[in-house]
Order: structure tokens, then C-alpha cells, then sequence
């Protein structure tokens, strides 16, 4: 039985719209609208969706980085009671002894390193936080944090802008491991990275996670990418999660037109001269005012009745296989027969 | 492996903070108007610093005292006695330039030194927390803004008593406003940046998030205000000692000195620029004190626009 | 097939406080009548520094130090060098001729103009003439203006024969004679509306008056490149237009692009550092690393045959469908262009660098048919020209 | 929109408030006799200002005295002003016209000529033209007002004898003041008025005196709007949408008059309210020192000559008018700016 490190219960983030003549909330925004999500111990969970999908605010409300407006976040430590950390500030967290544990790289190193600060007090900052030690300890468990990244000694007396990119990707890994976390949020730690560059990270990351031993939510917009990283994928549109499964068995069957759509809509460097397309029709809906019924009707080429009028439930097909669509069972048999599309792998 | 190894070399022996520091400086000095704002402004250190010496005081417990010879109000041109003459009521106007150099930089420091702190304490903390601090301050910031500085700085004056210390007070007591405006919009854009929140996900404590990420990186606009605001204080305050608000009569102080000279800026028909030394040496002390300052700022704002700042 | 476009030893430098940035260094590539040409590469790689150059719309501080650029606007006919031109009849080329699709459809459009007008532009810049014409002809059909209609009708005949004319900009001025293009303003912007319709955006009347905040990401696209499309260009450079989109508009635009390739225009050249796009929409693609071109050929032969040590990383760097074992990186970061590497610019990080590498910059050469490379060690490997 | 001009409006009133608490807490520093004055409306009820002290409870808490204060405010009283022997109300009706016609002559010429100058040294950046603009703005940045005024009076009314202070000349300043039935001051503004009354020769004459006022003002003012549509400019010019124009066809006159200059006015808007309080404060000085009997005189003579009632009342009259100045400032900015929606 896989350990789980995090369980998500309808996890809501709203952001609150102003407007009147006395500022009151007319409206909100709703990022994150109820997602049930299990993270297991070990693994990596990779969250793709197209950008407003909600894929970042969930990366940042699962470790309450923004708080999460309603629904509850639990976590289990590696032995102990689970913890609600939803609504928690940060220093009860603290407090806790789980605020470290929870950590997130971002996508951009560039804004996420402090640039008036050298490398040494970067990665020394999250150590600093959890145990007192003397300035050669300090120094000693730096540089050999900077090792496992794989930078050196050499780096440590350098601002950020004096890195490349891709190593100051690195640094900012450092950073979030020097915390000694369990669980890491990558939010597209590799979009801002150039292509070459991309796979060294994605590496490290991989043999990071391995060898200490780390949870990953990998949230990104490039499926091939998170193909490569995850072993289990959530699929997400308008604020909602709708499919969740192993990564292998998403691309071999996958249940929601949406997911279909995804996947065919991936450019394959591999050159095939099959390259059948599902085009959706016009635009992601607004998270102001999202649609009845199934969130994806407006879109769906397959939508019948009951999907304007009632929402489907993440239900469990077996096999760790989740799906929020009321078609789910005749979903492959149509876009085969209309697109000539079967299979992605 | 990467780009800077050609630099390793060169850099490895100096302390990072030094090579940063010498690469800000040189980026200042690229600009001609900083060396010459430097230069005007290593000027006026000097004669302020050298004051005693250049024209030492006739009162040794009050050396801002303009001596003066008589009380004649017609000003005497330049002479071997006089070197720039003597102004209205026979005050010596190189005693009164060189002493109203350090009246300035009191003025200068003073306020903007208060101002700047006020502001920028009050500026971060309402900017980081915000809640109803952040909105009772920014109400308050709005209220005093609907007054212009040189209006609400006369009322001040008015009501503590004129007088140069209070000018002082006054213009710092208005002039926070606008370092609370400026770091407080920086604090805003920063605290979203991804390096704050991930200090804040690490449990950095409040404090420190301010004094290490905040502060560092907020505080380049103050001291850009700061420098150019030096130079128009001075401007205001001795606008105020113009207007007759200022320090009482015969204190060494350039809006005074021109004071002295308004009624002597025409002469007799003959010769109407026969007074023009009243008004000429306090006219261009304000003009390059004023200037240098800006130079200054002027630099700094081209040497810390973020957009020329590089990746 | 006759050649379009050449760019001849290219040479485009940036002159920043740091020094001297080499973005472009002797650049060469030739694209082909009714191609589909892909230009990949890394970023920073010089990419879009090769159109702005080609189309003379790089900004300061960055110059174009030498080369050619030929234009050939039908085949068979005698090339023009697009960098000997007039800024003037340059500006009758852009847009016209020779359009380009901008990355960031965000920062494309203008955020205080309507759509409409964005649009409707590039008709007044190159259509004025045309336009003209076709309203003295109306006039002379009956049409009317209102009073000072024989006075539009003259100044529009002299619109039809030169639209730059320094009378009619003078006339601009004038309270009531600047009046006389307001039928050409609209003509333009009817003809807006026809091209945003037949982009397949619903209801274009509505779409002209709004401002381009009002719209979402995939649509901002399409107008971008109706804007570029406004006049059958011969030849439409899409610079990344399709990187900042996500998967499912991605399709879209790209689906779009395929259909109008079809309809109207005669070639595209696309600029992408994604070799997915690359692979699925273009016959012809270029390999471009640190302002120099690396290999070129047709898609399917560089892509499975790739000859460059650069290409081949490329590849092996980027996660497929069908990914087998752990992608392979390429070691290092690319150079910095104020002191790029002497000879061939990938050789620090090369890992069949030889000695000659570093000295001698490799030539572009045929090494199989059709498949150019610039490389010392694939040269030897082939062993020699075709 | 219109819940957001109501917001404004009702913000208009909190900042009066906030302003009258400020400047009553400011001034009740003094002494029961001395704000007495700012009760008094007759030169006979001067004389008895211990029967005032008591009526208005000046030796009462500050906040009865606050509240009878505000009363006689909303009534129209504003109180007595030494320096223009009559009382405040009256007075302002006499001064305010001076001032205005100085701004309304300044106003425009700032906005034509900073605006001017500003896109050009934009567009023709690092050029002998952007570099002597760029000298001339800081140096005028530089230039203290009643300095420069000062200079210009010395001159072009000492040495040229060109322009001269004041308003109108002596004469017919004179002729004005004895004849108040065949000069009607419909406006209180005599370049106005001149031409109304059909005495061209008073409006020449005040425009005269306006020269040196009106070239002080813009002077002072200008630099900075001149600075912001600058780098405006050179911020506007470099973004991408320049190039889709520029590789539309579009020539270069089209590509800064049409494209760029009006996303460049966007942050020119922002500092309008900073160039109404340079303006206000500018016209202090001018005025001071070109003796032009206008608010601004009126307040720094008050200032001297401690004539409270006058402070706090032009303390609020510039508040209301920077507050008003500010809302259509905002109006204007969601004018230029469609991305603004004003909720």
C-alpha cells in the first residue's frame, strides 16, 4: 500500500473581485474550484492544463504559500497524526515543523533568486532557519548541497546574474533541498530554460527524487515533458481536476475529450507525416462566470444533453484511473471514428 | 562550462561586494552629469567643511551671524576689504555664501534624513503587511497630498513660529509623504516576487524577509529621491526665508541673501546692473548647490533604471 | 524551384555597454517559391535577429554591419538586394511583399488603437492607390459624399496616382480637405472586416471597434496575422507564433496557418525553437546555433539523418513520444555573443570537437544532396561534397 | 463609471474633511485671541474679541471649537483677512481671477511645448537636439522659481525695460479704480476684460505684464513633463508593436505620431497631478516676486503677516481643487488608456 503525503478534499482558491461605488465583492475568480487530489510518498505527480486552468494556484495552495479559501489539505507526516494545513499561517506551520517541509521551485530563476545576494547566503538562508551551526559547518553543508546540483565551491561567492540559466535553475533546486523537504512544487521549472538545457535539469530533478527520496508535484503545460518526469498525471481545466491516472496509461487510453484533445494537439519532433489534430472551437470559458453543467460543454465535440445540465464527479474506472466525464465509456470509440485518432504512444 | 570562466580568473581575488560595488560606480560614472554633479558637490563639502577658515566668524558663539560694517541699506560693490561686496545693511556676502553653504546641507540632510526615514519605515511596513495600517496610512498620505508641499509647508511654519528650524520641521513634516508613496509601491511589487515567497516558504521570519530582500531591493528610487531632493528642499526652504518666513536678520543663509538684494535688483537708471553682485553670488549658489544635486540623482536614475539594469 | 529569398552572408551586431554582441556572423540561407521553411533553435540563437535583419527592423542599438539580402518577388526574375533599397521603397516591401507574425501577440498589437484600425492599416500603407481608384470610380457611378464631393473626387484622383504625394499630406491639414480620405478609411476598414471574418472570428463587425486587452490570447493571434496577411504577402515570416500559446490554440493557429498556406500565400518561413512544430508543418527546416546556420535540408532528412553534432544533441535533447532511456543533454550553456568562440562556435561544447574547430569557421556545403552542413567533422566523416 | 465618479466624489469630501481637522489642529496652536480673527467678518466686531472668544467658545475643547468653526464655514463665513482688509469670502473673488488667467495663459503652453519637446528628444534620442533639451530641462529643474523670476525682472524690466511688475501700469490701473461704472470686471482676468469693455489697449497692457509671469511659470513646469514624455517615448519606441508597424510599412512619422505618442501620454498622466501642485506652488512664487496681487501673494503676505483665516481657508480652496484636478485627471487617463476600466 503506497503511503500518502498529501490528500486534497475540495480544495477551493477564489479571488475576489471589487466593484460598486463602496468596493464590495461582486464577483470572484474561480482558480482552484474543488479538487480532490491523493500525492503518494515517492512519487511524481505531474498537473498539466492549458494557462488559467489553475494548474499553479493549486501548486501553491497545496503547500499554502496562497491560502486556499476553502477545503482541506492534509498532510501525513512520515509517522504521526495528518495535519490540516489549509488556513494554517505560516508560523504555525513553523511551529509545526512542517513548513520546511513543504517546499516549491518557480519557474523563472531570474525573479527567483534575490539578486543583491550571493549564492552562499542563498542556499545558506533555508539551513540558517532550522539549526544553529558554525559559519565553516555552514559553509561545509552548502557547498555540498551545491554539489548534489552539481555546481562547485567555486560558485559560491557569485550573485545570480552571473549564472547561465540553466544553473541558476540549479541554484534555486539548492535552495528548495537545503530546506531538507519531503514534498517540492516544480512550478515549469523548465519553460524559461533553453531546449538543451532543459534535459539536465529535468535529470537532476528525476535522480534527486530518487535519492532523497522526495514527492514531486510537477506542474507544467508541456505533456511531453511531464510524459518523461511523472509517474502519475492530473489533467485540470477551469479550475477543476478531470482525469487523473498513471502517465503510461494516459497516453495509451485516455478517457476525457479534453485529454484527446491535449494530446493530439502536441507538435512530435519525431517525424511520423501522420499528424491528425483534434481542433477544439474558441476559448477557455472565463473562471468569473464558468459554465453549467460540465465545464468543458462549451467546447466538447462530443456534448450531448445532460452534459449542459449536470456535472460530472471524478469517478474511479480501476486501474488508479479517475474521470470526470459523463461519456467516458464511448469517448475513445468517437474520436476514433471521427478523427481517425487511436492511441498516443 | 559557462560563459564567465574567462572572468574566473580575474575575479577570484576581490570580495564579490567590492567587484559589485566598483561595477555600480563605474556604471554612475559612464554619465558625465554625475562627475560633474560630484564635482559641484565636492565643491560645496569643501567650502562648508573649510568655513572657519575662508571666512572666519566674527562671533565665535555664532558663527551663522553675518558681521556686517554699518547699516547703511545701500549694498558696496566688490572690494580688496569685501570680496563680493556687501548686500543690504552692510552684511559681507562672502561671509554670508560661505556660511549659508552649511546652512544648506543642514537643511538638505535634515530634512530629507527625517523625511526618508519616517517615510521609509513607515513606507515598508505598510507596504508588506498592509491591512488597516496600510489603509489608515494611506488614507492619512491622501489627505496631506491634496496640499501642495510649498502651501502646507507655510501653514507648518506659520503655526510653530518662523524661524529655520522650524522650516525644518515643516518641510520634513510634509515631505515623508513622498517616501512612503515610492518605497511602498516597491514593497508592493516586491513582496509577490517569487524570491519572497520563497523565503517565506522556507519560515523566514517577517523581519528578516524585510531587512534581506525587501529593503535591499527597494532602496534604490529612495535614494534617488533623496538626492534630488536635498537640492529642492533647499529650493523651498529658502523660498520660505525669501518670503521673510525664515531665520531672523542677518543669518547667514542664501534665500536671506537674496531677500537682502530684491530691492536692489534695478539700479539707478544709469546703470541698472550696478547691484548685480547682491543678488549674483547667493543666486548661483542655489543654482549649482540645486544642480549638482540633481546631476546626481539624474545619474542614478539612468545607473538603477530597471530596464537598463542587467540580467 | 526558383528561389524567393537569399541572405548572403548576413552580419548583424549589437553595440551594448558590455561590448560589441556578434548575433549575427555571416549568416546564409535560401528559401525557396512555395516553401514551408523552418528556422529552429535555441533562444538567444539569433533567430529572430535574422528576420528583423532581413526585413531592416532591427532596433538600436543593433546594426546591420554587411551581406545581402536578394528578393526575387516572382520566380525567374531578377533579385533586388532588400539592403540596398531606399528606407522608402523598403517600407512599400514590409507589409506588402514580404509580412512577419509576430511572438508575443500581447505586445504585437498596439494597446490604445481599436483592432479595426490595426487592421485596416496595412491596407492605407499599400492599398491607398487601389482603394482610390475604386471610390473616384464609385463617384463617377453616382455615389456622393456630401457637398464637397468633386473636391474628394480630385484629390482622390490624385491618391490613385501617387498616395504619398506631399500635396494630399499638406491637405491633411487643412480642417475640411482633410476629409477627403475618410471613404478610403472606410473602404480599408470594410476590408478588415472581410479578412478577420474569413480568419474564422465570429462576428468581425463587433471584434474592429474593441481594443486588443478585450481579447483572449488565441484570437490576439489571429488578428496579428490578419494584420499580416492583409496583403497576399509573397512571403509570411511567423517569428515564434505559436511559443506562447497554449496546446489547444496552438492547434488552432497552426491549423490556420496550414489552410492559408494552401489558399493564398506563397511561402512561410517559421521561426520556432519547438522541433515538434518544426517537424509537423514545415518540407524544409535550418539548424541555427549562436548567430551561424548549422545544417539545412529537407525536414525528414535532417531530422532522421541530422549530420551536425549540434542537431544531433538537439534531438536527443528533447522528450518524444516514443522516449527510450534518459534524454541526453547538451554539457554547458550557450556562449556569450560579446566573445563568441573563435572557428566553429560549438566547438566548446562539442563533443567530436577536432583541432581545426577551434581555428577555421566550417563553410555551409552540400554534403548530401540537398542537406547542407556546416561542420569540419561531418565533412570528414562523408568525406567531401556530393 | 459612474460608481466610480461617486466614489470619487465621496472621496472629495473625506480629503475636505481630513483637511479642515489637519489645518484646524495646525492652528489652534495659537492662543484664543489670536483665532478669534477667524470669527470676525466686520472691522467692528475686531474690537471686541473677548465677547467672540466667548460666543465661539474659543477656550472650550478643541472639537466644540472644531464643530462651531465648521458651521460658520458651511455658512459662508471664512472669517476676516488682515492683509485684504475685508473679509476672506470677498477677498477671494478679488484675487482668484489674478491667478487663474497667469494658469491659464501657462497651462496650455506647458502642455503644447512639453509635450513637443518631450516626443521629439524621445524619438530623436542621443541626438544635439535630445541633449540640449535634456541640459535645458535639468538646469531649469535646477532653477529656483523666484530666483529665476528675480533674473528675468532683472533684465528685462531693469536693463531692457521691456516687461515691467504687476498687473496693469499705474495709470490705468488708476483710470480702473476711479472709474468702476465704464470698466465692468466681468471676469476679474484684465486681459479679458480689456477686450469685453472694448479697451484693447488695457488688454495689451495686461498681457504685457503677463509675459514674464507666464515665461517664469512654464519654464519651471515644463521640465518635468518634458522628462516623463521623454522616457516615455524611448520606453514606447523599443516595444514590439512599433515593429509590427514598422513591418506593416508603416513610415516613421506614422509609427511615433500615431503609434507610439499616445501610449507615451500615459504616464504623463500620472504626474498631471504633480505638474497642478508645481503649478500651484509656481504661481506662489510668481506672484510673490512680480508683485501680482493673486492667491499666491495673498498667502505668502498672509503667512507673514500670521493672517490665519486666510491659511486655513486656502489651505481647503487647494485641496478641493487638487482633489477635483485629480478625479479628472483619472477621467482622462481612462480616456487615453482603453485598458483602464474605471471600477
Amino acid at each position: 500500500m503506497r503511503k500518502k503525503i498529501l490528500e486534497l478534499k475540495g480544495l477551493e482558491k477564489h479571488y475576489p473581485v471589487y466593484g460598486g461605488v463602496f468596493k464590495r465583492k461582486v464577483n470572484s475568480v474561480k482558480a482552484l474550484d474543488g479538487i480532490d487530489l491523493d500525492i503518494y510518498r515517492g512519487e511524481c505527480l505531474g498537473v498539466v492544463g492549458e494557462s488559467g486552468c489553475g494548474k499553479t494556484t493549486t501548486g501553491k495552495a497545496v503547500i499554502n504559500l496562497h491560502a486556499p479559501t476553502g477545503g482541506t489539505a492534509l498532510y501525513y507526516p512520515e509517522n504521526g497524526e495528518p495535519v490540516d494545513i489549509a488556513g494554517m499561517s505560516n508560523r504555525q506551520m513553523k511551529k509545526a515543523g512542517i513548513r520546511s517541509r513543504l517546499q516549491m521551485v518557480f519557474q523563472d530563476p531570474t525573479t527567483s533568486l534575490n539578486p543583491r545576494m550571493l549564492i552562499k547566503h542563498i542556499v545558506a538562508e533555508p539551513i540558517k532557519e532550522q539549526e544553529k551551526l558554525s559559519a565553516r559547518e555552514l559553509e561545509a553543508k552548502v557547498v555540498s548541497i551545491l554539489e548534489m546540483v552539481g555546481l562547485s565551491r567555486m560558485h559560491l561567492m557569485r550573485y545570480p546574474h552571473e549564472f547561465s540559466g540553466g544553473q541558476r535553475q540549479r541554484i534555486a533546486v539548492a535552495r528548495a533541498i537545503a530546506a531538507s523537504p519531503e514534498f517540492i512544487v516544480l512550478d515549469e521549472p523548465t519553460s524559461a530554460l533553453d531546449v538543451s538545457v532543459q534535459a539536465q535539469i529535468l535529470n537532476l530533478l528525476d535522480s534527486l527524487r530518487k535519492d532523497l527520496n522526495l514527492t514531486y508535484l510537477f506542474v507544467t503545460h508541456h505533456l511531453l515533458v511531464v510524459k518523461y518526469i511523472s509517474t502519475r498525471i492530473a489533467v485540470m481545466y477551469l479550475g477543476k481536476c478531470i482525469e487523473t491516472c498513471p502517465t503510461d496509461e494516459l497516453f495509451m487510453n485516455p478517457l476525457h475529450p479534453y485529454t484527446h484533445a491535449l494530446l493530439s494537439g502536441i507538435p512530435n519532433p519525431e517525424v511520423t507525416g501522420n499528424s491528425s489534430r483534434i481542433v477544439l472551437e474558441g476559448d477557455v470559458p472565463s473562471p468569473l462566470n464558468p459554465p453549467d453543467g460540465c465545464r468543458f460543454h462549451t467546447r466538447c465535440p462530443f456534448c450531448i444533453d445532460i452534459c449542459r445540465r449536470e456535472e460530472p464527479a471524478l469517478i474511479d474506472v480501476g486501474g488508479g484511473h479517475s474521470v470526470a466525464c459523463h461519456r467516458q465509456d464511448s469517448v475513445a470509440a468517437l474520436v476514433e471514428e471521427r478523427y481517425g485518432i487511436s492511441g498516443y504512444c | 562550462m559557462e560563459t564567465s570562466t574567462t572572468m574566473d580568473a580575474v575575479q577570484a581575488h576581490e570580495h564579490p561586494r567590492l567587484r559589485e560595488l566598483k561595477f555600480t560606480l563605474v556604471r554612475i560614472f559612464r554619465n558625465p552629469s554625475a562627475v560633474i554633479g560630484v564635482v559641484l558637490l565636492s565643491f560645496f563639502i569643501g567650502v562648508a567643511i573649510a568655513a572657519p577658515y575662508i571666512a572666519p566668524p566674527k562671533y565665535a558663539h555664532a558663527p551663522y551671524k553675518m558681521p556686517h560694517k554699518g547699516f547703511s541699506p545701500t549694498p558696496k560693490p566688490p572690494s580688496e576689504r569685501f570680496i563680493m561686496g556687501t548686500t543690504s545693511g552692510q552684511y559681507d556676502i562672502l561671509y554670508g555664501v560661505v556660511w549659508g553653504t552649511r546652512t544648506a546641507f543642514k537643511i538638505g540632510l535634515l530634512v530629507v534624513g527625517f523625511a526618508g526615514l519616517v517615510g521609509v519605515t513607515l513606507g515598508v511596513v505598510a507596504g508588506y503587511y498592509g491591512g488597516w495600517f496600510d489603509e489608515i496610512l494611506m488614507r492619512f498620505v491622501d489627505i496631506v497630498w491634496s496640499i501642495p508641499l510649498l502651501v502646507l509647508a507655510m501653514t507648518i511654519v506659520v503655526a510653530f513660529g518662523r524661524g529655520l528650524e522650524n522650516i525644518i520641521i515643516a518641510l520634513a513634516l510634509v515631505e515623508w509623504r513622498w517616501y512612503v508613496r515610492v518605497i511602498r509601491s516597491e514593497v508592493l511589487k516586491l513582496r509577490h516576487q517569487e524570491f519572497v515567497q520563497a523565503a517565506k516558504l522556507m519560515g523566514v521570519s517577517d523581519r528578516k524577509i524585510i531587512l534581506r530582500h525587501i529593503l535591499p531591493n527597494s532602496i534604490y528610487p529612495v535614494l534617488i529621491m533623496g538626492s534630488m531632493d536635498m537640492g529642492s528642499m533647499v529650493i523651498t526652504a529658502s523660498f520660505l526665508s525669501f518670503v521673510g518666513l525664515g531665520a531672523p536678520r542677518g543669518y547667514a543663509d542664501w534665500g536671506q541673501m537674496v531677500a537682502l538684494a530684491r530691492n536692489y535688483i534695478v539700479g539707478p537708471a544709469n546703470n541698472p546692473l550696478q547691484f548685480w553682485y547682491t543678488i549674483f553670488f547667493p543666486g548661483i549658489c542655489i543654482i549649482l548647490f540645486v544642480l549638482g544635486w540633481n546631476l546626481l540623482g539624474d545619474a542614478l536614475r539612468d545607473a538603477f533604471d530597471p530596464k537598463l539594469r542587467r540580467r | 524551384m526558383a528561389v524567393l529569398l537569399t541572405a548572403q552572408d548576413l552580419t548583424t551586431n549589437f553595440y551594448t555597454y558590455e561590448g560589441v554582441v556578434r548575433a549575427l556572423d555571416k549568416f546564409t540561407l535560401s528559401i525557396d517559391h512555395g516553401c514551408t521553411f523552418g528556422l529552429v533553435g535555441e533562444s538567444g540563437c539569433g533567430k529572430s535577429v535574422t528576420v528583423r535583419s532581413m526585413l531592416r527592423v532591427i532596433q538600436s542599438p543593433g546594426v546591420i554591419e554587411g551581406g545581402r539580402v536578394l528578393f526575387s518577388e516572382q520566380a525567374g526574375t531578377d533579385p533586388i538586394d532588400l539592403l540596398e533599397l531606399s528606407e522608402e521603397e523598403m517600407e512599400g516591401i514590409r507589409g506588402d511583399s514580404i509580412s512577419m507574425i509576430f511572438q508575443e501577440p500581447n505586445a504585437a498589437l498596439n494597446p490604445v488603437l481599436t483592432i479595426g484600425y490595426q487592421v485596416a492599416e496595412s491596407f492605407l500603407f499599400h492599398r491607398t492607390a487601389q482603394m482610390s481608384t475604386r471610390i473616384c470610380e464609385k463617384i463617377d457611378g453616382g455615389v456622393s459624399f456630401g457637398l464637397l464631393t468633386p473636391l474628394y473626387r480630385a484629390m482622390l484622383s490624385i491618391a490613385a496616382k501617387s498616395p504619398k504625394s506631399r500635396f494630399l499630406k499638406a491637405c491633411s491639414r487643412i480642417p475640411l480637405l482633410r476629409r477627403w480620405d475618410t471613404p478610403v478609411k472606410d473602404e480599408a476598414m470594410r476590408r478588415a472586416v472581410d479578412i478577420i471574418g474569413k480568419l474564422g472570428i465570429a462576428n468581425p463587425e463587433e471584434i474592429v471597434t474593441r481594443y486588443p486587452h478585450n481579447l483572449s490570447g488565441g484570437m490576439k493571434q489571429r488578428i496579428v496575422i490578419a494584420i499580416a496577411l492583409a496583403c497576399h504577402p509573397t512571403l509570411l515570416i511567423a517569428d515564434e507564433a505559436t511559443s506562447n500559446l497554449d496546446v489547444t490554440v496552438q492547434a488552432q493557429i497552426l491549423q490556420l496557418l496550414n489552410d492559408l498556406k494552401k489558399e493564398s500565400i506563397s511561402s512561410i518561413l517559421l521561426i520556432t525553437h519547438d522541433l515538434g512544430v518544426v517537424a509537423e508543418t514545415c518540407e524544409k527546416v535550418g539548424v541555427m546555433y549562436a548567430g551561424t546556420l548549422c545544417e539545412t535540408g529537407k525536414v525528414e532528412e535532417v531530422f532522421s539523418r541530422p549530420l551536425h553534432p549540434y542537431t544531433q544533441a538537439l534531438l536527443t535533447s528533447v522528450p518524444k513520444f516514443h522516449q527510450e532511456g534518459e534524454l541526453q543533454s547538451i554539457e554547458g550553456s550557450v556562449p556569450n555573443l560579446v566573445y563568441p568562440p573563435s572557428g566553429c562556435r560549438f566547438h566548446p561544447r562539442c563533443p567530436k570537437a577536432m583541432e581545426q574547430c577551434s581555428i577555421e569557421k566550417p563553410e555551409l556545403k552540400e554534403l548530401r544532396k540537398g542537406h547542407f552542413v556546416a561542420c569540419h567533422y561531418a565533412e570528414a566523416q562523408v568525406g567531401g561534397l556530393v | 463609471m459612474t460608481a466610480y465618479i461617486i466614489r470619487r466624489l465621496l472621496f472629495l469630501v473625506f480629503v475636505l474633511f481630513g483637511v479642515s481637522i489637519l489645518i484646524f489642529g495646525l492652528l489652534s496652536t495659537f492662543s484664543p485671541e489670536r483665532r478669534a480673527a477667524a470669527y470676525v467678518t466686520t472691522p467692528q466686531q475686531a474690537e471686541n474679541i473677548p465677547l467672540i472668544i466667548k460666543e465661539y467658545g474659543l477656550d472650550k475643547p478643541i472639537y466644540v471649537q472644531y464643530g462651531k468653526w465648521i458651521q460658520q464655514v458651511a455658512q459662508g463665513n471664512l472669517g476676516w483677512s488682515l492683509v485684504a482688509a475685508r473679509p476672506v469670502a470677498k477677498a477671494f473673488w478679488n484675487y482668484f481671477p489674478t491667478t487663474l488667467e497667469l494658469n491659464l495663459f501657462a497651462s496650455p503652453l506647458v502642455v503644447i511645448v512639453g509635450i513637443w519637446l518631450g516626443t521629439m528628444s524621445g524619438v530623436y534620442r542621443d541626438s544635439f537636439f535630445d541633449h540640449s533639451t535634456r541640459i535645458a530641462a535639468i538646469v531649469g529643474w535646477s532653477l529656483p522659481t523666484f530666483l529665476f523670476a528675480l533674473i528675468l525682472l532683472m533684465i528685462f524690466y531693469g536693463y531692457l525695460d521691456l516687461f515691467s511688475p504687476g498687473i496693469l501700469s499705474s495709470e490705468l490701473a488708476l483710470w480702473v479704480a476711479n472709474n468702476p461704472d465704464q470698466f465692468v470686471r466681468y471676469t476679474g482676468m484684465y486681459s479679458i476684460d480689456g477686450l469685453l469693455n472694448g479697451r484693447p489697449d488695457i488688454t495689451l497692457n495686461a498681457l504685457n505684464h503677463l509675459v514674464l509671469p507666464v515665461l517664469t511659470q512654464v519654464i519651471v513646469v515644463v521640465a518635468l513633463l518634458m522628462r516623463v514624455m521623454r522616457s516615455g517615448m524611448i520606453e514606447e519606441m523599443s516595444k514590439d508593436y512599433v515593429i509590427t508597424a514598422k513591418a506593416k510599412g508603416a513610415d516613421f512619422k506614422t509609427i511615433y505620431q500615431k503609434h507610439a505618442k499616445r501610449n507615451a501620454l500615459i504616464p504623463v498622466i500620472t504626474v498631471a497631478g504633480q505638474l497642478v501642485a508645481l503649478s500651484m506652488e509656481g504661481s506662489i512664487a510668481v506672484e510673490v516676486v512680480f508683485n501680482r496681487q493673486g492667491m499666491g501673494w495673498w498667502l505668502a503676505e498672509s503667512a507673514t503677516q500670521l493672517d490665519m483665516p486666510v491659511l486655513m481657508s486656502v489651505c481647503m480652496f487647494v485641496g478641493l481643487v487638487f482633489v477635483i484636478s485629480n478625479l479628472i485627471i483619472d477621467i482622462m487617463y481612462a480616456y487615453v488608456d482603453p485598458r483602464i476600466r474605471l471600477h
